[in-house]
């Protein structure tokens, strides 16, 4: 058998498509073919182009792969170059060659088709969001539901105010890009508000040498707002490190050697986090936290009085100062979840009437 | 000006950020990679703020002989120290400035890591009390999961590590898929109204 | 102060004297627990034993630091002596600025380890034919988007200072395209880089050891796939390294197998206490309710 | 015991920190205060040498003066020490955070929002075995009822109410689970600064 298999020859595979890969930086081919029919018997393919251009010039071999696949792609095409493509089915050192593809050239693309879900999902939230915005400017009042640990802050600031002991502000460990920083600067901008129409002290010590040099604008500015820029100290804002652990070292001596009356952490936060809070529950302070740290948020449930779980971090600087552009934006928030509810439960429900929407939600 | 020239940066870049990642172009990935440079470029230099800030608390607390005023010629004789031994003998494997950082740093901040054992412990002792239905859920789901995860766990039932697997796979799955859900809106909201100037807290106060 | 008073308010410093002397007793006192490898460990292992060898690389993302070490060590330790004796090309690196000197460690030693088994000359490891480690970069994301078009233009030179295209398996593997999985070793929140844009923009394939906290965050990928396999905390290096002793690929267990017996009497400590901390809680309340 | 001096001062400053665990005092202070020290001598030689060096000054002098952008941008930060100008200390803080705030919106939108939703749902095919589809539905009412627990802006009354409770019963469960996985990792790190001790610093182990 194996003997007549040798001077038996074997058909090539056929309908080779080369076409320019979509959505990618240039410069590489795809190649799709139906297998040989003797595609069990064969050793593999061989992939081989050449440039049109070239004239007259031999194939190159470029590639190989083993049988029973289909596909393959070309990723040194250079851009704007004809190629003409061969796929030829191997067995013992014989190939026998398809006819060549339709020429083809490669090309970067301007426009990724595979994300189009992102840009409509990133339209439609932008969209709403400037409808609840432009909204909500006309002054109607919007509701928000009570956050407990939110409506402990004024209660949090008086009391350090009675003891006389200062209030402890830690901006998460996280840098500017990280949205909670931000979130972390809107509701320290609220806070030191308070701190200013009562008389008490400020310790806001940063991880990150960019959050320091904004939190140092936002103290001082809620200061200057509420009319007393005499109340703020240069001390207040402190840079530490950026060693995350130096970091936490250095609070846990703030919390031991001031004593201060309140522990905000609020922001992006890792490890360091128990740290803190148990440090701070045993020097017996009163404690807020807020984090979209998942994984923190159980230890701040644990050992701090309130926490701000998650998305009420979001929520935090709209509750606070009731600005009605802010509040806006939780409307628009709301909405975004709405729709992500309906379609996981719409598309779930359509699936078992055998239509498939997912890869709508498929990015690549 | 003062206002609008932060503003429109930050809008710039903001929508910038946002169109590269739709274009595969190689220009485009270019540019996305010489933005990434220059920003580590600025944080070296807002660190020079920050560092300056550091020394002015030191120097202060030394100057007025403020309580434990002398830990604070620790911190500014070892930042010193530290730096002028990194910038003047280099930063190779073998030199001095990573003998310093294995030895010194990795030590401290890999024990103020190792505390957390103990605090877990500490934490748990003190609140993990079956008060509600909420705290003795939190209670038992600790319990399941920290027999479940050591090997003794399988001695006290074949079936305890899934459970425990099944809990961290399933309810917890589940809460931490939605709490992020809400966190991605959140956030998303957030950056999209710094990137359109709705949420200027960054520029300090109103005006 | 009746007795369910007293277990409530127990002083933390007794509690954390026995932590001690429960953590370090083992050290001294051998026993050996059976157990049972995840499924997330096995497919990791099943995804490396897949790849066939001297053929494409395994990139090793070394990301942890001094603290996570007695974790994320042992992982690199198992997964090396893996690909090493399945004839794998691994290629390291490090975005955490203290990862190099842990990276170097695990690659010099599990290479002495497998030269000192080495039967002929051939089987011992060569730099820069059968691993080759790149360093340290800053500016993370944009490193590894950049590496799908060339590694070298992110690390023109190795870490130590050779320059890329001087190394053999540097001139066979260019980007992405030879790269069969990365996978990084990390007590921080790095895989989520990898995942969010060279896999998302070139289809990387991803793989993970994360210290045992930061693993069930990426639970959610394994099950959608974008992880490949993931090794979780001390536990998971102990599952890792069993697999490699049960498939002959090593002659010992590492690290991990002590650490988990501490780790046994701990949590029993902890849950003694919990346990304790109820009982009084309990009974005081219903002391205070028949007053 | 070791006779390397290195080893003698990363064991005293491993002891120093556990101190702390009996209450503050001096030894910790100094420990605190030095690791503060190092660590900000240690990133200042890391931004020269992986910020400054590589990503300024070395392009600058290959003659890349569109380099000059980021030096312009970050000599503005010292804009706040001249009163008169100390708003331009703005322009590269709107530029760190407009680039943060856009790099996130598609990467949030896409592993965050879409991955995970395409991962929620359930479709026939999640039923090819039976418990896994039942697991994939619990996720699906879990994940459901979590969202509920956050909307703001309606009050959590009536079905809101019910769903919401279900959700925190949810994320209540989560926590714990999260709490008594994670006292393993940290063990991990005792056992490795014991391991330090015992080995290294006193030889009782190998």
């Amino acid at each position: 058998m194996t003997f007549l298999l040798i001077f038996l020859s074997f058909l090539p595979p056929n309908d080779v498509i080369a076409r320019d890969r979509p959505n990618d930086a240039g410069s590489t081919i795809s190649l799709h073919w139906n297998l040989s029919v003797d595609d069990s018997l064969l050793d593999g393919y061989v992939i081989l182009k050449r440039e049109l251009s070239a004239g007259e010039m031999d194939f190159e071999k470029i590639g190989s792969t083993v049988r029973g696949v289909t596909n393959f792609e070309d990723e040194n095409a250079q851009d704007g170059v004809q190629y003409e493509y061969v796929v030829a089915a191997v067995k013992n050192n014989e190939v026998f060659h398809s006819a060549p593809s339709v020429p083809v050239a490669s090309s970067p693309q301007v426009f990724h088709t595979g994300r189009i879900n992102v840009l409509a999902a990133i339209a439609i939230f932008t969209g709403m969001l400037a409808y609840f915005v432009t909204k909500a400017r006309s002054g109607k009042g919007l509701f928000i539901r009570k956050i407990a640990g939110l409506a402990a802050v004024e209660e949090a600031v008086g009391r350090a105010t009675e003891m006389g002991k200062p209030i402890l502000y830690v901006p998460g460990l996280g840098d500017i890009d990280w949205t909670a920083t931000i979130a972390s600067m809107n509701i320290l901008g609220e806070v030191a508000k308070k701190i200013a129409r009562y008389d008490t002290a400020l310790i806001v010590p940063n991880r990150w040498s960019v959050t320091y040099t904004v939190a140092k604008e936002v103290v001082k500015e809620a200061f200057i707002s509420e009319g007393s820029p005499e109340k703020f100290r240069e001390e207040y804002v402190r840079y530490v490190t950026e060693a995350q652990f130096g970091f936490a070292a250095a609070i846990t001596g703030i919390m031991m050697r001031d004593k201060p009356a309140t522990n905000f952490f609020i922001g992006r936060f890792w490890a360091e986090s128990l740290i803190m809070a148990e440090t701070g529950s045993q020097a017996g302070s009163f404690q807020i936290a807020g984090t979209d740290s998942v994984l923190q948020l159980p230890f701040f449930v644990t050992a701090c009085d309130y926490t701000l779980i998650g998305e009420e971090l979001y929520a935090a600087s709209a509750y606070l100062s009731r600005e009605p552009l802010l509040l806006g934006s939780l409307k628009a928030q709301d909405y975004g979840k709405l729709i992500v509810l309906l379609i996981l439960l719409s598309f779930t429900f359509i699936s078992f009437f055998n239509i498939n929407l997912l890869p709508i939600l498929r990015v690549q | 000006m003062k206002r609008k020239i932060p503003l429109a940066l930050c809008f710039i870049m903001g929508i910038s950020m946002i169109v590269q990642f739709f274009i595969p172009h190689p220009a485009s990935l270019e540019f996305s990679s010489v933005i990434y440079k220059w920003i580590i470029v600025l944080m070296a230099f807002a660190l020079v703020l920050a560092i300056g800030n550091l020394i002015r608390h030191h120097g202060n607390k030394i100057h007025r002989r403020k309580e434990d005023w002398q830990y604070s010629i620790v911190t500014l004789a070892g930042m010193v120290a530290m730096a002028t031994i990194g910038l003047a003998w280099g930063i190779d494997p073998d030199s001095l400035y990573q003998r310093i950082y294995l030895n010194v740093m990795a030590p401290l901040g890999g024990t103020m890591f190792a505390l957390l054992a103990y605090y877990m412990a500490s934490a748990a002792y003190r609140s993990f009390r079956a008060r509600s239905l909420e705290a003795t859920l939190l209670l038992l789901s600790a319990f399941i999961v920290m027999i479940g995860f050591m090997p003794f766990g399988q001695y006290l039932h074949p079936r305890f590590p899934a459970f425990a697997e099944w809990i961290m796979k399933v309810p917890n799955m589940a809460s931490q898929r939605g709490i992020l859900l809400g966190v991605a809106f959140g956030s998303i909201a957030t950056a999209l109204k710094i990137i359109l100037g709705i949420e200027r807290s960054w520029l300090g106060g109103k005006e | 102060m009746k007795w369910y008073d007293r277990i409530t308010t127990i002083d933390r410093r007794i509690i954390y004297l026995l932590l001690t002397v429960l953590v370090i007793l083992p050290f001294f006192v051998k026993v050996t627990i059976p157990q049972k490898v995840m499924p997330q460990t096995q497919r990791l292992f099943d995804f490396i034993e897949s790849i066939p060898p001297k053929d494409k690389a395994v990139m090793i993302s070394f990301d942890y630091s001094p603290q996570t070490q007695p974790e994320c060590h042992p992982m690199a330790k198992a997964i090396l002596k893996h690909c090493f004796a399945r004839e794998i090309p691994v290629i390291g690196l490090s975005f955490d600025p203290e990862a190099p000197g842990l990276a170097v460690d695990a690659l010099v030693s599990v290479e002495r380890e497998i030269d000192s088994l080495a039967a002929r000359k051939e089987d011992s490891l060569i730099y820069g034919v059968d691993y080759v480690y790149l360093g340290w970069k800053s500016g993370r994301i944009a490193a590894q988007l950049d590496m799908g078009e060339a590694i070298s233009g992110v690390f023109p030179r190795d870490y130590f200072g050779n320059l890329i295209d001087s190394l053999p398996l540097m001139q066979i593997v260019k980007n992405y395209k030879n790269i069969a999985i990365v996978v990084i070793l990390a007590s921080a929140d790095y895989p989520i880089d990898w995942i969010r844009y060279p896999q998302t923009r070139y289809g990387v394939k991803v793989g993970a050891g994360l210290t045992a906290v930061m693993a069930p965050q990426y639970y959610p990928f394994v099950q959608t796939g974008q992880v490949s396999g993931l090794m979780s905390g001390m536990k998971g290096a102990a599952e890792y390294e069993k697999l490699v002793l049960e498939h002959g690929y090593a002659r010992t267990l590492g690290n991990a197998e002590t650490g988990m017996n501490s780790q046994s009497m701990i949590h029993i400590l902890i849950m003694l206490f919990i346990i304790l901390g109820n009982l009084g809680y309990f009974f005081s309340r219903r002391a205070k309710k028949e007053k | 015991m070791s006779g390397d001096p290195w080893i003698w001062i990363g064991a005293i400053l491993t002891l120093m920190i556990f101190s702390f665990l009996y209450k503050d005092n001096p030894f910790y202070k100094f420990g605190e205060h030095l690791f503060v020290g190092v660590a900000n001598g240690y990133y200042i030689v890391y931004y020269w040498q992986n910020a400054l060096k590589p990503n300024l000054f070395e392009p600058l002098s290959a003659g890349q003066f569109i380099y000059i952008v980021p030096l312009l941008l970050g000599l503005m930060y010292f804009a706040r020490f001249i009163p008169r100008i100390a708003w331009v200390v703005r322009i590269p803080i709107g530029f760190t955070i407009g680039w943060g705030a856009g790099l996130s919106i598609p990467a949030l939108f896409q592993a965050d929002v879409l991955r995970q939703l395409e991962g929620t749902v359930v479709t026939p095919a999640t039923f090819s075995n039976p418990a896994s589809g039942i697991w994939a539905v619990i996720i699906l009412v879990g994940v459901v009822c979590t969202l509920i627990y956050f909307f703001f802006s309606k009050e959590h009354k009536g079905i809101l109410g019910h769903t919401s409770r279900i959700g925190i019963i949810f994320i209540m469960i989560g926590f714990g689970a999260s709490f008594g996985y994670t006292v393993m990792a940290r063990v991990s790190l005792l056992i490795g600064r014991i391991q330090f001790l015992l080995g290294p610093w006193l030889g009782l182990i190998d």
